[in-house]
C-alpha cells in the first residue's frame, strides 16, 4: 500500500517543497491546496470551486476511455467539496496531425471527452490544444472542472467524530486499474504493452446519478465527509479523511460491493472502480444515505466507522488485514529535494542570430494564411462543436474567444474561466514559461472584462529523477508563483504529472493554467470580435515583440529558437487594470488577447469573430520590420476596439496606467488591409479567403 | 476469393460494461427476473478479398488488432465463410 | 396553464426547460420522477433532453419502460399536449409515440451547434404563434439526431402536414448543407396524427433568454399556453 | 436450466451504415484494400435461467422484440447454448 500511496502521483514526494512557493493566500480564497478542491468566495453568498488534473498517461493506452475516465475524476474532485458541477474544461496536446497516431489519439481523446461530459449534462465551455513533435510520443490531457455552492454549504474530505459510520457510495467494486497510479508515475517505456494496467471504463451514467445523489445528500445534514476515490481507491481515500481529522478508520473488506469473484482484500483496498464515494455519516443516520441511494438506483453499504485512535485499521471479516498510522500513509511520504541542474540544451536553442530568418518564401499574405492554417492557431470549432457546450443554459460566451462567461442565474455575476499554457517557450526558458502561461491565462480572463482572482495548475513534465528535467520543473514553479504575486491570483490547488516521456524522450515541459475570473456585472462583458464598421482599432501594449519561440517561426520557417517573449508583470498588470477600467466603464466594443501567431492574427481573428458588417479592418502599423510588426509575439498586449467618441477616454485611461496605446486604424466591411511605412501595403485580402484555412485546418486534417 | 467475415468485439471480462449492466437491470424491472451475465458489444460483417483463407485469416485478425478492437480492454474473435473451401 | 418537467435518470436538460418555463415563459412548471404515475393536475408534459439511462443500447430504449411512460400515452391518448425535446423525442419514437427512428449522426460525431429551422406547420399547438415559413434559430446537441422513417411512413408524415420543423440555412432553403445530422428530408421535429405530440431535436428551452442570444424558443412553449387558453385539451385526471 | 444465449443485432438493409461505411474508410486507409461492405452491429451475450428451451426462445424473441432491438431500422437472430441439450 506504501508504494502505492507514495508514488508521485498520490504522494507529491519530488514536487512538495517547490510547489510550497506558491502564494496560496487572498481575500477571496475560502480553501487553499490541500483538501480535493480549492473554494473562493464570489459574493452573493456563493462560492465557487475548481481544480484541474492530468490524464496524459492512460490516454496514450486508450484515448476515449482515458479521457473520459479523467473527466469523471475531477468531477468527483468537485462533487467533493459540496458543489454542484457547472463546467469542464480541456487542456490538450497531441504530436502533428499530419501523423497517423496523434490523430487517432487526439480524435479519441475528444470523443471521450463529448462521451463522458455530454452524458453528465456538464457543458465543456473552454480548453487548448496544440499539435507538436514534442508531444508526439506523450500527448497530454488535462481536464479542468469548475463547481459552485451556497458560502456555507462547503464540504470537506475529513473523517471526523470517532463511532461515525464510513460508507461507500456508486459502483461496485471490481480490478479496475490496480496500480494504475503507480503506472502513472513511471516512463513508457518499450516495454510498457505488456506491463499495460486494466484502463478503466468509464460509466458516466452512473456518475451523472452520482452526481445527484451526492448533492441531495450534503443537503440533509448527516454528511460529516466526503472524498472521492481516485488513484488507489479506498486506501487512499480512508487515509486522507483519517489523516486530515486526525482520527483512524477500521473497514471491513467484506462488506464492499463486489462486481468480481474471488477479490483479495489488497484488490479491494487498492481497485480504481470509478464512479465512487467515500461518505462519512453521522452514527445512526445510515438509512437517510440508504434510501437516497435506493431511489437513485445506486450501490451503498457501511464499511466501516471512525476511530480515535489515528490508525487505518482493515479487516476482512473478523480477521485483522493490514494496520496502519492513518497519517504515515497520507502524509508520511518521504519529501526528496532532487538535484537540478541547467540541461546544456537551453543555451544552444537561445544562441543569438537564429531570430532573423529572412523574409517567408511564399510572402507576408502567404506566412499570414500559413500561420492561420496552422492547427496551432485554427479555429478549435471541429473540437467543441462535439462538446455540448450549452447545456444548463449559462453560457453566455462559447468557446471560440479568450475567455468563457458563464452567467450565474438569479445574480448579476458572470463568471470567465480559461486554460493556458506555452510548451515551447517553456522548453526554450521554463521560468518564462511559467510566468506566461499565468499572465496569459489572466488576459484571456480580462479581455472578457473579467477580473481574474485565482488559478488552479496542472504541471506535467518528464522523469524528475534527472536533474534537467528537475530544474525546468522548478523554475516554472518560480515563474507561476511570481506570476501569480504580481497579478493577486492565488493558486488554489492543482495537480503534478511526472514522467511524461518515452525511450528517454521528454514532453515539453508543459505548465497549464486553468483561471477563473468574476465579472460583477455580466452585461459588462466585452467579446473578442469587432462590433461595428467604423470603430478604431486600438493596440494597447507594445508594437513589434520578437520572433522567439513564435508560431511563426515553426509554421513559416520550420524552426524552433528562443528566446522567447518575456513577461514584464508590472506592464502586465496594469494593462489588466486598464482594461478592466475600460471595460466597466462600457467603452470597449471588443477586446482580444494577442497572443500565438502576433498581431497579425489577433486582428484576423477579431474579424472572424466580427458582428455583421465589421469583418475587416484597414490598419497601419510603425513596427518597420514587417515579420516582427505582423508576427512577432511578446506578452502584455491587447487588441481593442472602441467607438470613434469613445477613443479619447481610452487612451485617457491607457495612459493613466501607463500602457502604451496606438490607434492602428479602423474596423471596416469584408476587406483585409494591414500597411507598413517601410514596406508598403504587406498584406491585402478578403477576410473570407483568409477565414477558410482558419475554419477548414483541422477539420481537413481529420477527414 | 471472397470470404464473408464476421467478427465479435467484447470487453474483457475483468472490464466494467456499463451498458450490460444497465440493460440487465432494464430487462429486470421488466421482469425478465432471470437474465444474469449482460455484456453488450461490437458484431461487425464485411467481405474481404484475399489470396487464400489463410492470408483472409491473418488480415482480419491484423484489422481487428489494429483498428477493430482495443486489446487493452477489449479481445475479439472471428468467423470466415466463403472462399474456395465453399463453407 | 401547469408544465410538467419529467426527470429520468440521466435527464440532464430538465432543469434548463424548468427555468425557461419558469423564469423566460413565467408559467407554472414542476418536476416529475419518471416512477410517478399521476400526470392528473398537468396541462402540459415535456420529456426533456438527456442521455436517459446513459442512452446506452439505444437512445431511449430503456426510458420507454418507466412507470411513467404508461401514463405519458395514456395522457396523449386524451389529447393531452406532449412535448419531447432532443432525448424527449427519442424516447417518443421508441415509445412509438411517433413514427419513425434515430440512427446516429451521418457525422458519428456529437453536434452541438446553432441551426435553422423552417416551420413547415403553424397549425399545430405548438405553433400557433410562428408565421408560415417562419425561420427559428435554435441550438441542437445530439449524436443521434438522424430521423429515419420508411418510405412509406415519411410520405404519409409528408402529405399530412406531420413535419413540423425542417433543418434549413438562414434564408430558409432546406438544403442538403444545412441539414445538420443527415435526417431524412431534413427533418428536425414531428407531430402524431392528432398533432398533440411533438417530437423536436432543437432545444427550445435553450433560447428563451436575451443573455442566451436568442429568444424564440419561447415560441414553442408559449403557443401551447395560448392553444390551451383558446379551450384546447386539457385531459385532467382520468385512467 | 441455464442457457447461455448470444443475441446478434444489426441495421436493416435497407437502412444505410454510416458507421460500417467508415470503419471501411479507415481500414482502405490503413491499406486493407480488399474489404467491402462492412456493416457494424450489436453483439449481446447474456446468461438465461428458463424452463426449458422453448420457453428460453420464447423470452429471448421476446426482449429482443420488447428492448434489445428496434425493428423499424433493426434485425435480429441469437443462438442459445447449454441448458438439458448440456452443449
Ligand atoms: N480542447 C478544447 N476544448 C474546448 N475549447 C477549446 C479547446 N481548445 C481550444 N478551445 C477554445 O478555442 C478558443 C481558442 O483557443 P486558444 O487559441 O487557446 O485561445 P487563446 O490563444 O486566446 O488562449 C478558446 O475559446 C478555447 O476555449
Ligand atoms: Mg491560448
Amino acid at each position: 500500500m506504501f508504494s502505492v500511496l507514495w508514488s508521485e502521483h498520490c504522494g507529491y514526494k519530488h514536487s512538495r517543497r517547490a510547489l510550497k512557493t506558491l502564494p496560496t493566500g487572498g481575500e477571496r480564497v475560502l480553501v487553499g491546496p490541500g483538501e480535493n478542491a480549492g473554494v473562493i468566495d464570489i459574493g452573493h453568498g456563493l462560492a465557487l470551486t475548481f481544480k484541474i488534473e492530468s490524464h496524459n498517461h492512460p490516454i496514450a493506452i486508450e484515448p476515449y476511455q482515458g479521457a473520459a475516465t479523467g473527466i469523471g475524476g475531477i468531477v468527483r474532485d468537485i462533487l467533493a467539496m459540496g458543489a454542484r458541477p457547472i463546467a469542464l474544461l480541456d487542456s490538450l496536446r497531441f504530436g502533428r496531425l499530419d501523423q497517423a497516431w496523434p490523430r487517432r489519439i487526439f480524435a479519441g481523446v475528444v470523443a471521450g471527452i463529448a462521451g463522458y461530459g455530454n452524458c453528465l449534462g456538464l457543458p465543456t465551455v473552454g480548453g487548448e490544444t496544440y499539435f507538436d513533435d514534442g508531444y508526439a510520443k506523450n500527448p497530454l490531457c488535462n481536464v479542468m472542472c469548475v463547481g459552485i455552492m451556497n458560502r456555507h454549504e462547503i464540504h470537506r474530505g475529513v473523517a471526523a467524530g470517532p463511532g461515525n459510520s464510513v460508507m461507500l457510495l456508486g459502483h461496485s467494486t471490481g480490478r479496475d486499474g490496480i496500480h494504475g497510479c503507480t503506472f502513472a508515475s513511471e516512463e513508457l517505456g518499450e516495454d510498457a504493452p505488456d506491463r499495460r494496467p486494466a484502463v478503466q471504463v468509464g460509466d458516466p451514467f452512473v456518475e451523472k446519478l452520482l452526481i445527484e445523489a451526492c448533492l441531495e445528500l450534503t443537503k440533509t445534514g448527516v454528511v460529516v465527509g466526503i472524498q472521492d476515490m481516485g488513484a488507489a481507491g479506498i486506501t487512499s481515500s480512508c487515509a486522507e479523511t483519517a489523516a486530515r481529522a486526525g482520527t483512524g478508520i477500521d473497514i471491513d473488506v467484506s462488506r464492499v460491493p463486489l462486481r468480481e469473484e474471488g477479490m483479495t482484500p489488497y484488490e479491494i483496498m487498492l481497485s480504481e472502480s470509478q464512479e465512487r464515494m467515500l461518505v462519512i455519516v453521522e452514527q445512526g443516520r445510515e438509512p437517510v444515505v440508504e434510501e437516497l441511494a435506493r431511489r437513485w438506483g445506486l450501490n451503498v453499504a457501511t464499511i466501516g466507522k471512525v476511530t480515535p485512535d489515528g490508525v487505518f485499521r482493515v479487516r476482512d471479516g473478523r480477521e485483522v488485514v493490514a494496520e496502519i498510522p492513518a497519517r504515515a500513509l497520507a502524509d508520511g511520504a518521504p519529501m526528496y529535494d532532487p538535484v537540478a541542474t541547467r540541461p546544456a540544451y537551453v543555451d544552444t536553442v537561445n544562441s543569438p542570430g537564429n531570430l532573423d530568418p529572412g523574409p517567408p518564401p511564399a510572402g507576408y499574405l502567404g506566412a499570414l494564411q500559413a500561420l492561420l492554417g496552422s492547427p496551432n492557431i485554427a479555429s478549435k470549432r471541429w473540437i467543441w462543436r462535439q462538446y455540448d457546450h450549452m447545456v444548463r443554459t449559462d453560457t453566455v460566451e462559447p468557446p471560440g474567444s479568450d475567455a468563457c462567461v458563464l452567467r450565474v442565474k438569479g445574480t448579476p455575476l458572470g463568471i470567465a474561466v480559461a486554460t493556458d499554457g506555452n510548451g515551447r517557450h517553456t522548453y526554450l526558458d521554463p521560468y518564462t514559461g511559467g510566468a506566461a502561461a499565468v499572465a496569459e491565462a489572466a488576459r484571456n480572463v480580462v479581455a472578457s472584462g473579467a477580473r481574474p482572482v485565482a488559478i488552479t495548475n496542472c504541471l506535467n513534465f518528464g522523469n524528475p529523477e534527472k536533474p534537467g528535467i528537475f530544474w525546468q520543473f522548478k523554475e516554472a514553479v518560480r515563474g507561476m508563483g511570481d506570476a501569480c504575486r504580481a497579478l493577486h491570483t492565488p493558486v488554489t490547488g492543482g495537480n503534478v504529472s511526472f514522467y511524461n516521456e518515452t525511450d528517454g524522450h521528454p514532453v515539453y515541459p508543459t505548465p497549464v493554467v486553468g483561471m477563473v475570473g468574476v465579472l460583477e456585472d455580466l452585461s459588462k462583458r466585452v467579446k473578442a470580435g469587432f462590433r461595428a464598421a467604423g470603430d478604431a482599432v486600438i493596440l494597447l501594449g507594445p508594437e513589434g515583440g520578437t520572433l522567439g519561440g513564435s508560431e511563426y517561426l515553426v509554421a513559416v520557417h520550420g524552426r524552433l529558437a528562443g528566446p522567447p517573449p518575456t513577461v514584464d508583470l508590472d506592464a502586465e498588470r496594469a494593462l489588466h487594470e486598464a482594461c478592466l477600467d475600460m471595460a466597466s466603464g462600457g467603452l470597449l466594443a471588443s477586446a482580444h488577447d494577442v497572443s500565438d501567431g502576433g498581431l497579425a492574427v489577433a486582428v484576423a481573428e477579431s474579424c472572424f469573430l466580427a458582428g455583421p458588417g465589421a469583418g475587416g479592418v484597414d490598419l497601419r502599423l510603425e513596427e518597420p520590420r514587417p515579420d516582427l510588426a505582423l508576427f512577432g509575439e511578446s506578452h502584455g498586449r491587447m487588441l481593442i476596439s472602441c467607438s470613434q467618441e469613445k477613443v479619447e477616454a481610452v487612451l485617457e485611461i491607457a495612459s493613466r496606467h501607463r500602457v502604451p496605446a496606438r490607434v492602428l486604424g479602423r474596423v471596416r466591411d469584408g476587406s483585409f488591409r494591414i500597411e507598413i511605412p517601410s514596406a508598403g501595403v504587406v498584406v491585402e485580402s478578403s477576410t473570407s479567403q483568409l477565414a477558410r484555412p482558419w475554419e477548414e485546418a483541422i477539420a481537413c486534417h481529420m477527414a | 476469393m471472397k470470404y464473408v467475415v464476421t467478427i465479435r468485439v467484447m470487453l474483457k471480462r475483468t472490464v466494467l460494461d456499463p451498458q450490460g449492466e444497465a440493460v440487465r437491470k432494464s430487462l429486470a424491472a421488466m421482469g425478465y427476473a432471470g437474465v444474469e451475465a449482460v455484456r453488450v458489444g461490437k458484431h461487425l460483417e464485411l467481405v474481404l478479398d484475399a489470396g487464400d483463407r489463410d492470408e483472409a485469416v491473418r488480415l482480419v485478425d491484423e484489422m481487428c488488432h489494429r483498428l477493430l478492437s482495443n486489446p487493452v480492454i477489449e479481445e475479439y474473435s472471428f468467423t470466415l465463410q466463403g472462399g474456395e473451401t465453399g463453407r | 396553464m401547469k408544465f410538467a418537467v419529467v426527470v429520468f435518470p440521466g435527464s440532464n436538460c430538465d432543469s434548463d426547460a424548468y427555468f425557461a418555463l419558469r423564469d423566460d415563459c413565467e408559467q407554472e412548471v414542476e418536476y416529475v420522477w419518471h416512477g410517478t404515475r399521476s400526470l392528473g393536475r398537468f396541462d402540459v408534459i415535456i420529456l426533456p433532453g438527456g442521455f436517459s439511462y446513459g442512452d446506452y443500447l439505444r437512445t431511449g430504449a430503456m426510458a420507454r419502460f418507466s412507470p411513467i411512460m404508461e401514463e405519458v400515452a395514456g395522457f396523449a391518448a386524451r389529447g393531452g399536449l406532449v412535448l419531447g425535446i432532443c432525448n424527449g423525442f427519442q424516447i417518443l419514437l421508441e415509445a412509438g409515440l411517433l413514427p419513425g427512428a434515430m440512427l446516429s449522426n451521418d457525422s458519428l460525431q456529437f453536434r452541438c451547434q446553432w441551426t435553422h429551422l423552417r416551420v413547415e406547420n403553424t397549425a399545430t399547438p405548438f405553433t400557433g404563434r410562428c408565421t408560415p415559413g417562419q425561420v427559428l434559430r435554435m441550438p441542437i446537441a445530439h449524436g443521434e439526431g438522424n430521423y429515419y422513417a420508411d418510405p412509406k411512413t415519411l410520405r404519409r408524415l409528408e402529405e399530412t402536414g406531420r413535419v413540423v420543423f425542417r433543418y434549413c440555412d438562414e434564408r430558409g432553403n432546406a438544403s442538403p448543407a444545412a441539414n445538420p445530422n443527415g435526417s431524412l428530408n431534413n427533418v428536425a421535429g414531428i407531430v402524431s396524427e392528432q398533432g398533440n405530440v411533438l417530437g423536436m431535436m432543437p432545444h427550445p428551452e435553450r433560447c428563451c433568454s436575451e443573455a442566451l442570444g436568442e429568444t424564440n424558443g419561447r415560441l414553442i412553449f408559449l403557443s401551447a399556453v395560448d392553444y390551451l387558453c383558446r379551450g384546447g385539451v386539457t385531459p385532467g385526471t382520468a385512467g
